[in-house]
């Protein structure tokens, strides 16, 4: 007797878990106010939120008089532990005869960026920052290599680009 | 090929399958050859390997404040625990102090962490034993961890957030408010999880006696972590060797003696409740001060061997460096969780079913690249 | 009560009428049988399409999020457009399938599920062939998609697909035994295998009503044992994604594919209609006793409404079983059907006989 | 057991030999004819009781190949360090700790391929991670990296 009453109250135990679980999932399809999701291109004006210091591409700091705070002292290279940077750096003459070390080309390779931020942890003099830019995508990988000086190159490769 | 084929006079016998590589419940890259005999599985090899990118030689090319960001992808969900092992190895060997702001700070972020790695598992159980709902509902609390980890340390799931001598940045002016908001929201939504699997009368006849690891059994494979802990075997780092400032914080280890499915899947979800009670203690007294001990200029290991471990998600971490003196060290070896606990994997699957598989396999929680590194 | 019911009679006697007025009787026949197949098959595709939507939907507010947002108006036509996209894409044979069964397993496995549709009334009047033993050919004409499931997986060459197979052929035989079964608990009760009689029979009440603890045993019977003759979720075990990555179609593509696709949802139809047609009524209209005006109000709505209103009730349960429950394993499904499910409804239908001899019913 | 009476208790069994520290744990250094018969002593001996291999590898120390086992007593809470040196040549062969630990089995499969010493009575010996047919053993100091990427 004792069997059957276990065995009937087995069979009402299990219909009672699967109907807590059925409640549940019944529960949130009534209430679309719990969804989750966001839909994505569309709220890109509206919803998106982006942290303002999430990661997503390395960009140079210019300073208040417009010119680059880059000394290209390619510490961020040597940080880098992916080879992701790659500063050209040039010899210019001042016009008070000294020679000054200036930064010809800033290449820097998204495609193999792991932002991992050290680039930006090693700068002494607060002129790289991770922005926002998170819509990187190219159908092309050479499209990843860019300059990031481009703005901002010494006189005489501007001439050579023109 | 012909290597890989081969079939020994007992493998004739039996219907061999390879699950895996690519295959859904393998959770990555890890291809089992198994012999069944209709649903019964007479043996199982493990043959992981197919996402091997030699972590520990890339290691040994680069400098000790670059490397750390490489273990972030062995157990990508426990990023900030391998971030915080290695940390902890090299300021062990540099000698670097960590301020108290910072200790806290990668304390309770090593818990989120942890939080989001079990959550991110018991969806995957459910989707594993055939739920897919349960999944969803998981990702709740797991994306508001995740945005938390955006806001502060800027990036998601592999976050170089804690560095030799502190962490990269400060805590974000959120931070407090939004950890509250995700500790309330779990408590609030515990009773979900035991209403869609933990309850479910299918699921627990579907781990319940299923996949037993004893005691003895489990001691010898080198299991660690949860796996072990269901088991009955108390291996909790944070508990035995405690490191930052798990000694201030008071939690219990969680144990259970069976060593079946079921309670490797119960010492999870109440590891969790561990975890809330650990952030909840810390996060009203996190210290003002500094954050970073940024070491000045290179940083250099003195000669000699150096090893730390700490509790992650899956079990322990350790981290053996051996320095020559220079910039960049000799050798590093990751003695990584998910790969002793591939080893209890054969024993346990011999015999049972190839659903079953699925179960042992999703319990003993094993994220590929952590094995292969 | 059944005068303010739309009737098909009138209309299908018209179109025979006019057919043999043209035709001689062999040809009004032919065109007749294939004017009904079309109907059929129409009927079913945008009805199958509407569960694909409603599913995928379903599928999503159950999971907290939106579900299909982006073809149409809130993904309205996404399921036309998959049916699109497989209808372009290549249908692969594997290299060391057996070519000629490949082939053939899809087209046996949808041929029996649109068998199937035959004797069902889905309206007062509309109904393709009023067989007197209708319950019985279509449990018997689904159990023959075993076989195509079978054909499949032995054909496709591939191990997982073999296995799934092994699976689906344990699954569906132990499975028919439950289902054939409670069926029989209504049928005793109602006293006839035609459809059209047992719906009859339901005009002062329906049999899940009327029947009382027999009828809810052997509906709840019906529901778990067809869910798992459908390899559906929880017992979705021939396909087991986790396991065995897609089960007897794994090596599928395509038209091919989309043909199995087809024929689940027909089959998760099929079971639908039988379980309206013998436990709620068919398309006999809700009557609550003594309440004449709420009555009247029923008997305004269309009869197919009330049919393939209660089709979509059931196949809601069913598409909310396979979102909630995990899937149970190969062992446990067939100690559920054996232990369970089978000497529960043998004792249901000894219930139900004696509820019919001796007529206690509400 | 903490540090120091470990170190005490095993300079005390095994005497002639040197108790260092490495890793920050008691170090053993053997040769590797007595891996076999330590092993099984720190095993079996109930003071010692090693019941865990934590971890196995191996360190290039361009003379010679040294072998690191992570010994621990789950349950005792104590720890130590097995060392032993091998010769370098091509395929180097040592005893195999898996009768001892069966978590040896996974941890010398591992360095079988990347170092590509040999392991006697082995149940399986395979290259874990990398193809059967690569060539050159990659945690060597010596390999040469002929890959292109």
């Amino acid at each position: 007797m004792n069997k059957c009453i276990n065995y009937i109250y087995s069979i009402g135990a299990a219909m009672g878990s699967l109907g807590k679980g059925m409640f549940r999932t019944f529960s949130s399809m009534v209430h679309p106010a719990r969804i989750l999701t966001q839909q994505y291109p569309e709220n890109r004006e509206t919803t998106l939120y982006i942290p303002e210091r999430f990661e997503a591409e390395l960009h140079l700091i210019e300073d208040e008089n417009g010119e680059l705070k880059c000394t290209a002292c390619t510490l961020c290279q040597t940080a880098c532990p992916n080879d992701t940077i790659q500063i050209k750096v040039e010899k210019v003459t001042t016009p008070e005869g000294k020679s000054k070390r200036v930064l010809s080309e800033y290449i820097y390779d998204l495609g193999r960026c792991t932002f991992c931020g050290q680039c930006v942890d090693s700068c002494n003099f607060g002129a790289l920052e991770m922005t926002n830019h998170f819509e990187n995508s190219e159908y092309d990988k050479r499209k990843l290599v860019k300059l990031l000086n481009e703005r901002h190159l010494p006189a005489n490769r501007k001439e050579e680009q023109i | 090929m012909e290597k890989y084929m081969e079939i020994t006079p007992d493998e004739s016998e039996g219907f061999i399958i390879n699950i895996g590589p690519q295959h859904p419940s393998t959770h990555g890259v890890l291809r089992l050859r198994t012999q069944l005999d209709g649903e019964t599985i007479l043996n199982m090899d493990p043959y992981p390997g197919y996402i091997h990118r030699g972590i520990e030689k890339m290691c040994e090319s680069l400098g000790y404040k670059q490397f750390i960001y490489l273990t972030s992808r062995m157990d990508y969900l426990s990023a900030h625990m391998n971030n915080q092992a290695c940390a902890l190895c090299i300021e062990k060997g540099a000698g670097l102090e960590v301020p108290e702001r910072a200790q806290v700070i990668r304390v309770i972020m090593a818990e989120l962490q942890r939080l989001a790695s079990h959550l991110l598992w018991w969806g995957c159980m459910g989707l594993d034993m055939g739920a897919v709902s349960p999944f969803f509902y998981a990702f709740r609390e797991r994306e508001m961890i995740l945005e938390i980890f955006e806001e502060t340390g800027g990036n998601r799931l592999t976050m170089n957030y804690i560095t030799p001598g502190g962490v990269m940045q400060d805590l974000h002016p959120d931070f407090v408010h939004k950890v509250k908001e995700v500790l309330a929201s779990l408590k609030k939504h515990e009773h979900e999880y035991g209403e869609l699997l933990t309850g479910n009368i299918i699921f627990r006849k579907r781990l319940e006696g299923v996949g037993i690891l004893t005691p003895e059994l489990a001691v010898s494979l080198g299991c660690t972590g949860p796996v072990a802990r269901g088991s009955g075997i108390s291996c909790d780092v944070r508990k035995q060797a405690p490191y930052d400032v798990y000694d201030q914080v008071e939690f219990k280890e969680i144990l259970f003696s069976g060593g079946d499915c079921m309670n490797r899947y119960m010492v999870r979800m109440e590891e969790m409740k561990e975890s809330i009670s650990i952030i909840e203690q810390l996060i009203d007294h996190i210290p003002e001060g500094s954050f970073r001990n940024k070491p000045k200029g290179m940083l250099k290991l003195p000669e000699g061997e150096y090893y730390h471990r700490v509790e992650t998600a899956r079990g322990e971490l350790g981290v053996y460096i051996v320095a020559d003196g220079s910039a960049k060290p000799w050798r590093v070896k990751f003695r990584t969780p998910n790969f002793s606990n591939l080893t209890a994997l054969k024993p346990l699957s011999i015999g049972s079913k190839v659903g079953d598989l699925v179960a042992i396999m999703s319990t003993l929680d094993l994220i590929i690249p952590d094995i292969d590194r | 009560m059944t005068s303010l019911q739309i009737d098909f009679t009138g209309f299908t006697q018209w179109i025979g009428q006019t057919l043999s007025d043209y035709l001689s009787p062999g040809w009004a026949l032919t065109v007749e049988l294939i004017l009904a197949a079309v109907a059929l098959i129409v009927m079913i595709v945008v009805l199958v399409i509407l569960m694909i939507y409603a599913e995928r939907k379903i599928a999503g507010f159950m999971q907290l999020r939106l579900g299909p947002m982006r073809v149409g108006w809130c993904g309205s036509v996404q399921a036309i457009a998959d049916v699109l996209k497989l209808l372009l894409k290549e249908c692969v044979t594997p290299f060391k399938a057996d070519k000629f069964l490949f082939a053939l397993a899809p087209f046996i496995v949808l041929t029996t599920s649109f068998l199937a549709l035959v004797p069902f009334s889905y309206s007062p009047g509309l109904q393709l062939w009023d067989i007197n033993i209708g319950v019985l050919y279509v449990t018997a004409v689904s159990s023959i998609s075993v076989i195509g499931v079978m054909m499949a997986g032995w054909a496709s060459n591939n191990k997982y697909s073999l296995l799934g197979a092994m699976r689906s052929g344990a699954q569906i035989v132990s499975y028919e035994l439950s289902v054939g079964m409670s069926l029989i608990a209504v049928i005793a009760m109602s006293g006839s295998l035609s459809i059209l009689e047992i719906i009859n029979s339901q005009a002062d009440g329906w049999w899940i009503y009327k029947g009382h603890i027999p009828a809810i045993i052997s509906f709840m019977i019906f529901i778990i044992a067809s869910t798992a003759e459908l390899n559906r979720a929880p017992f979705d075990l021939a396909e087991a994604e986790q396991e065995l990555t897609a089960g007897f179609h794994t090596e599928y593509s395509g038209m091919q594919f989309a043909m199995f696709f087809l024929s689940e949802y027909t089959n998760m139809l099929i079971a639908s209609m039988m379980a309206a047609t013998v436990f709620f009524g068919g398309w006999q209209p809700l009557y609550l006793p003594g309440l004449d005006g709420f009555n009247a109000i029923m008997d305004y709505i269309p009869g197919f409404i009330w049919f393939f209103g209660k089709v979509f009730f059931v196949v809601f349960l069913i598409m909310w079983f396979r979102w909630t429950f995990p899937r149970i394993r190969i062992d446990q499904l067939l100690r559920l059907e054996w232990k369970y499910l089978l000497p529960i409804s043998i004792v249901n239908v000894l219930i139900a006989a004696t509820v019919a001899v001796f007529e206690w019913y509400l | 057991m903490n540090k120091e009476k470990l170190t005490t208790l095993l300079s005390n069994r095994f005497q002639g030999k040197d108790i260092g520290e490495s890793f920050g744990l008691p170090a053993l250094i053997i040769a590797k004819e007595e891996l076999m018969d330590t092993a099984h002593l720190l095993k079996e001996d109930q003071t010692f009781g090693f019941n865990q291999l934590v971890c196995e590898t191996v360190t290039d120390r361009s003379e010679y190949f040294e072998l690191v086992c992570h010994l621990r007593a789950v349950g005792k809470g104590h720890e130590m360090i097995l060392k032993t040196h091998v010769e370098r040549e091509e395929t180097p062969l040592l005893p195999s700790l898996y009768e001892l630990w069966q978590a040896a089995e996974l941890f010398e499969d591992e360095i079988y391929d990347l170092f590509g010493i040999r392991f006697d009575n082995h149940p399986h010996l395979r290259r874990l991670f990398l193809d059967e047919e690569f060539e050159g053993y990659p945690l060597r100091k010596d390999f040469v990296n002929t890959l292109d990427l």
